[in-house]
């Protein structure tokens, strides 16, 4: 990118070395006490990705135990109601707030957002590690209550049957609320750091749409989730010691708690989808080598899509016992969450239109996204509309809705992202064969997963249940087998990554010709960013001097 | 480090505030000012969530005043108002003390913001101390949260409503008090500091922030005065 | 830091500006404790709030700087207050609108016969799950 | 796709649900073309320079607008057969419906109660006020496109009219326990004659099993609930099997917390069904209802013959 950039110092200034973040500093204690934020990035992902592994475990469990309508494993019954009954709420626990919530953030923005600003740091680098421990605390308390109590409460905690629940309810509840800061104190740095750590001559509109995605996102963290705090805390002060204000035995009105709740847990969505945008909008132009298309409506999109998360949580309340005028008014609003993410699938694939494309690992994902987005965002319609929503809510149709959304959306963005900048972040190249072999994999058993269930909701099959009709014993037995599929798939990606480090070729600078900041740095990065100050002349995404 | 930092300074003029002279300069900002500026935001940031943390209680507060609101009137006249009001008084006072030490920071005046910053921890223990002695009033009624409720006098009909009043009362000027104690320690520590000579016009951050903090402190306490003590 | 060469004469304008402050937010809350005294019947939260609200306004512009500070920090100020605001208002349209239907041949309050699903333990408990006066004695 | 139609409602609604699905579909087709299309026409070629187009304001504005126009249109589409669910007529019958852990009750207008069957006369609007009294429920018919919460400490209500004679499930679609997936309703919808006759004596089967008690006893297992927690084949459930339990002698915890001893004798089996919290046997929760007032007599009778043949 050097005819973008001006470097303050004549080039070869530097002699390369081998000294990069990794091994510039060596030991536990150098890693357990870093304030550099491609460790703690780097230290999150590992983080995550257990994390991940933890709740794949669950989904797959809850999969077999739904395999046939007698919960029958080779002629045996191996699993009962409150068995599964903790398998989903472990599954929906573990990968809403220990993974997709700090997946992309903590792990993948936290490595390149300072680098695509050019910045030397993030604007706070001890509260940004003091947000790892937290979420390193909250992992473990959480994971205790689920050892020691046998939480079946489901993710989202809805009174009065939290209330009542036996179990570390407490301890599980506490954990949340410390992940709940974990998200925040990653969110103030982002915000601090785009306002005032972008690189000299970086303006708002010249910053990539990755930065304007996360920042959207941050935006969210800060003002939701402490919502969210306070619900936890009144809710575990409800159950110890009775204070009426959800439990309607006492005084208190349970549909409260899903306002409170929600109010927090619908802009979490968006913590979740707007990341996964930011990457997307990354890959697509790297890999059809253009320039972006629209980048001014995408930037805009994020933001909106931040604000309007806010005013539409009643959806998730339709048939409650909210008033039906909320319901008419939040149905209304909701709707206006289809114009931006439209917008940003319409200039994604006008970017495509007279790209130079190629489809390497990271695009596959992309495409891939760009399909399971397309079906997680078009189902959400049926929710948005009153008539359908009260036939469809609280069955395996928004279990398959979400799933597109969160997981083939979400997640599948953060894998993609996370083949795009393994490079930089570990100075090796993966083996691209078996890269696409898994990324299709993926794709395949995600739909295969999921897609079933969409028949079965329309049906009428409702979600979190264990016993289920007759009728819907092929439909569950094709999600089971489509869940193998998907285990295999990850499995074949992590041991692909994992062997790259071993056996991989050294990473260049720019392995896949993108042209934002991160990749004018060494792979692996030095320990503070750039050998020079970059100074930003040209819009991003130009490729117009460049030739292929 | 020292090699990238001459780098970094390279193309943007001279700087008079010589950031790399300052100790408490960190390396991944340019200058004095923009970490400034930096912290503000941050600090401003987390006030934002504090201010959401509340509201979500004031929220809940609100609510159940809507469903108990006779309730709410009866439980509220065993609040002391006079030491409410005071309380108010001690506080606000407590805010132009904060604010004068953060003026005396930054006009190099030592003595002065060290004087004030103790005055500041002095309202602080006043404030503690008359809460202390509400509650003490309180437990001695039997006016407690939820489970613990035992009032015997004349709040004992059959309705949730006072048990609800005071559990949100006890939990907001609870929550509240501890950012009183959690400032005030932060307070004490500033003031020590300052007599240390720490600051300066060209550094006094953490004395801004803290002093942003208390100002939040006592904005809440201006909206809990009136919503308790005064509700008719 | 605009202000870091902190000037006597600056000192003293400023000190007296922060007092005058102080002296007009002791000043209302006289005003909104002697406003409690008067009945204004649903007036009186109203003015309540009014007046927290100006005295909070003169807190955050004046102790917290707003008013001369970077407009970035008074976006973040407000936007808090704005989605709180945002918040209680849609939780309101929910419970200000809510239409319980209550069954038919059935005095208000009470649940009727039909929701007296005698809870485990075989005890016929009226009410179920709403608030029972004889629930409200506690230890 | 969808489950039958079985309610008035349940047309409008499948109307609404297939107008957007032709509609994702088509511009889910578009999308994919779109995207196949230009991975394949404009896949790498060695050199090949891109064009640089930023933007286009009128494509932005088209794209913009024309989604929201459709999605107005959904709207409105969507609510005006939502109005049409929560808006009852004056004439409906009135059903009232409890939900607890894990059963349903249902009172007709005239007293009567069935538990986890609801019976209902073709062709009449119904309203169902429903509330709980543990946690919240939901009372879900797909065949009727109805579903709604059910709420401990308020009503809610939700409204139909059936139009398909049979049975139909009825179930419950918020989480609310072990027991949630096992908690479902049968929904017969009858002829008026039919309906008359199940409202006298309690069911039309009644007059075939009255011959052979124990198949009486069997029947009232199923439906009244008590196969949610008793098994008869001697496994462990939440409550005690029924097999080779009677003459037995078990451990009891009586409600004043005392273990004694007890042979299941008639007596001990009904006290059970009617305060089953009075000895509860060692082991188990006290979790089983009363079923006071909700059993006739011929299908406690029936019970009781059943429970004693399953030796």
């Amino acid at each position: 990118m050097e005819h973008t950039l001006t470097t303050g110092a004549p080039a070869g200034h530097h002699p390369h070395s081998e000294k990069n973040y990794l091994n510039e500093t060596t030991g536990i204690w150098s890693w357990m006490t870093t304030v550099d934020h491609k460790r703690i990035g780097l230290m999150y992902l590992v983080a995550v990705l257990t994390a991940f592994t933890i709740g794949g475990i669950f989904a797959l469990l809850v999969r077999l135990a739904l395999l046939n309508p007698q919960h029958t494993l080779f002629g045996k019954q191996w699993v009962t109601a409150e068995m599964y009954n903790r398998f989903f709420t472990l599954h929906g626990v573990v990968m809403v707030f220990l993974f997709i919530i700090p997946s992309i953030p903590g792990a993948l923005a936290n490595f390149v957002l300072p680098l695509m600003l050019g910045a030397r740091d993030v604007a706070f680098p001890r509260l940004n590690l003091m947000s790892f421990y937290l979420w390193v605390i909250g992992a473990v308390m959480g994971i205790t209550s689920m050892i020691v109590g046998a939480i079946d409460t489901g993710w989202t905690f809805y009174t009065p049957y939290s209330t009542a629940a036996d179990g570390t309810v407490n301890l599980m509840v506490m954990a949340a609320f410390v992940l709940g800061f974990s998200s925040i104190l990653t969110g103030l740095n982002f915000i601090a750091t785009v306002h005032k750590l972008r690189a000299p001559g970086m303006g708002f509109f010249d910053m990539p749409l990755f930065i304007w995605a996360i920042y959207s996102t941050a935006i969210i963290q800060i003002l939701a989730t402490p919502v969210l705090a306070i619900t936890l805390v009144l809710l575990a002060i409800e159950r110890s010691f009775k204070i009426g204000i959800f439990d309607p035995a006492i005084g208190g009105d349970p549909v409260l708690f899903q306002h409170f709740f929600w109010f927090y847990s619908h802009p979490a969505v968006y913590i979740m989808i707007l990341p996964g945008m930011a990457i997307i909008s990354e890959l697509i132009p790297t890999f059809c080598r253009k320039t972006i298309f629209g980048y001014r409506a995408i930037a805009y999109a994020s933001v909106s899509l931040a604000l309007v998360s806010f005013i539409v949580w009643g959806h998730h309340m339709f048939v409650s016992g909210q008033s039906q005028l909320a319901s008419i008014v939040f149905s209304a609003l909701t709707f206006l969450v289809a114009i931006p993410s439209g917008v940003k699938v319409f200039n994604w694939l006008t970017t495509m239109y007279k790209g130079n494309i190629t489809f390497e690992t990271p695009m596959i994902y992309a495409l891939a996204f760009l399909f399971l987005f397309g079906i997680g965002g078009l189902t959400g319609i049926f929710f948005a509309t009153l008539a359908t929503d009260v036939h469809l809510t609280d069955t395996y149709f928004v279990v398959a809705h979400f799933h597109y959304v969160m997981m083939g959306s979400t997640a599948i963005a953060f894998f993609g992202g996370l083949h795009y900048w393994w490079p930089k972040m570990t100075g090796k190249m993966f083996n691209e064969t078996w890269g696409r072999i898994g990324a299709f994999l993926v794709f395949i058993g995600f739909n295969v997963t999921f897609g079933s269930q969409f028949i079965m909701g329309a049906q009428g099959m409702p979600r979190r249940y264990f016993n289920y009709l007759d009728q819907y014993a092929n439909i569950h037995m094709v999600s089971t087998v489509g869940s193998w599929i998907l285990g295999l798939a990850f499995l074949i990606m992590a041991i692909n990554l994992l062997a790259s480090l071993k056996t991989g070729a050294k990473a260049p600078k720019n392995p896949w010709g993108g042209t934002t900041l991160e990749w004018e740095t060494d792979s692996p990065p030095i320990m503070h960013n750039f050998h020079d100050q970059p100074v930003l002349e040209h819009e991003p995404y130009d490729y117009r001097h460049r030739t292929s | 480090m020292s090699s990238t930092t001459a780098d970094l300074q390279h193309g943007h003029g001279h700087d008079p505030n010589a950031p790399e002279s300052d100790p408490h300069f960190q390396h991944h900002f340019t200058t004095m000012e923009q970490q400034f500026d930096t912290s503000k935001i941050g600090m401003w940031l987390f006030l934002v969530t504090e201010v959401l943390t509340f509201g979500g209680l004031f929220a809940g507060f609100g609510l159940l005043q809507g469903k108990y609101p006779q309730e709410f009137i009866e439980a509220h006249e065993h609040l002391q108002r006079l030491a409410g009001a005071g309380n108010t008084v001690v506080l606000l006072f407590s805010s132009f003390t904060m604010v004068m030490a953060v003026l005396s920071a930054k006009s190099n005046q030592k003595e002065k913001t060290v004087r004030y910053l103790w005055m500041t921890v002095a309202c602080a223990l006043i404030f503690m101390c008359v809460k202390a002695y509400e509650y003490h009033h309180k437990f001695e009624e039997g006016l407690l949260p939820g489970l613990w409720y035992s009032h015997e006098g004349d709040l004992i009909k059959g309705s949730h409503g006072y048990a609800s009043f005071f559990s949100f009362y006890f939990m907001m000027t609870g929550l509240h008090g501890l950012h009183v104690v959690i400032g005030a320690i932060m307070l004490s520590w500033l003031a020590i500091r300052a007599n240390r000579g720490e600051f300066s016009s060209n550094y006094y951050t953490p004395i801004d922030l803290v002093g942003l903090f208390w100002h939040l402190v006592d904005l809440i306490w201006i909206y809990l005065f009136p919503l308790y003590y005064l509700i008719k | 830091m605009s202000s870091h060469n902190g000037h006597t004469t600056d000192f003293k304008k400023e000190s007296r500006a922060h007092l005058l402050t102080l002296l007009t937010l002791l000043f209302l809350t006289i005003v909104t404790v002697g406003a409690s005294y008067i009945d204004f019947g649903s007036g009186n939260i109203v003015i309540a709030l009014a007046i927290a609200t100006l005295k909070a306004s003169v807190v955050a512009l004046f102790f917290m700087h707003l008013l001369h500070d970077k407009p970035v920090n008074s976006v973040i100020a407000v936007s808090g207050f704005l989605f709180l605001g945002l918040f209680l208002t849609f939780v309101l349209l929910d419970l200000g609108y809510r239409k319980d239907s209550t069954p038919q041949n059935c005095p208000p309050n009470a649940l009727c016969s039909g929701a007296r699903f005698v809870p485990p333990g075989g005890e016929a408990a009226a009410g179920g799950a709403t608030p029972a006066p004889a629930a409200d004695k506690r230890e | 796709m969808l489950p039958q139609q079985g309610s008035d409602f349940a047309k409008e609604v499948d109307y609404v649900y297939m107008g957007i699905f032709w509609l994702s579909v088509v511009m889910f087709i578009g999308i994919v073309v779109a995207m196949l299309y230009f991975s394949w026409r404009y896949r790498y070629v060695p050199g090949r320079v891109t064009p640089h187009q930023t933007h286009n304001t009128t494509l932005e504005i088209v794209w913009s607008v024309l989604p929201l126009l459709l999605c107005v249109g959904l709207f409105f589409w969507g609510m005006k057969a939502y109005m049409k669910f929560i808006v009852s007529p004056g004439d409906a019958m009135e059903v009232q419906v409890t939900g607890q852990k894990w059963q349903w009750q249902f009172e007709y207008p005239d007293g009567t109660r069935s538990l986890n069957e609801l019976h209902l006369p073709v062709n009449k609007p119904v309203r169902l006020v429903m509330t709980s009294v543990d946690v919240i429920h939901d009372f879900y018919i797909p065949d009727m496109r109805i579903k709604h919460d059910v709420v401990p400490g308020r009503y809610t209500q939700i409204w139909f009219t059936p139009t398909m004679l049979g049975d139909h499930v009825g179930t419950c679609a918020e989480y609310c326990g072990k027991g949630h997936s096992d908690m479902r309703a049968k929904v017969s919808v009858e002829t008026d004659a039919d309906y008359a006759k199940w409202m006298a004596t309690g069911g039309t089967e009644w007059e075939e099993y009255k011959t052979h008690m124990q198949d009486w006893g069997k029947i009232q297992w199923d439906r009244k609930g008590c196969a949610t927690c008793h098994t008869v084949d001697g496994s462990s459930s939440k409550g005690p099997t029924w097999k080779g339990m009677f003459g037995s002698q078990v451990k009891v915890k009586q409600s004043d917390g005392k273990v004694v001893t007890v042979t299941i004798d008639e007596n001990y089996v009904r006290e059970s069904i009617m305060q089953p919290g009075a000895k509860v046997v060692d082991g188990f929760e006290n979790i089983m209802p009363t079923f006071q007032g909700l059993l006739r007599q011929n299908e406690l009778d029936g019970l009781m013959a059943y429970i004693k043949s399953l030796q």
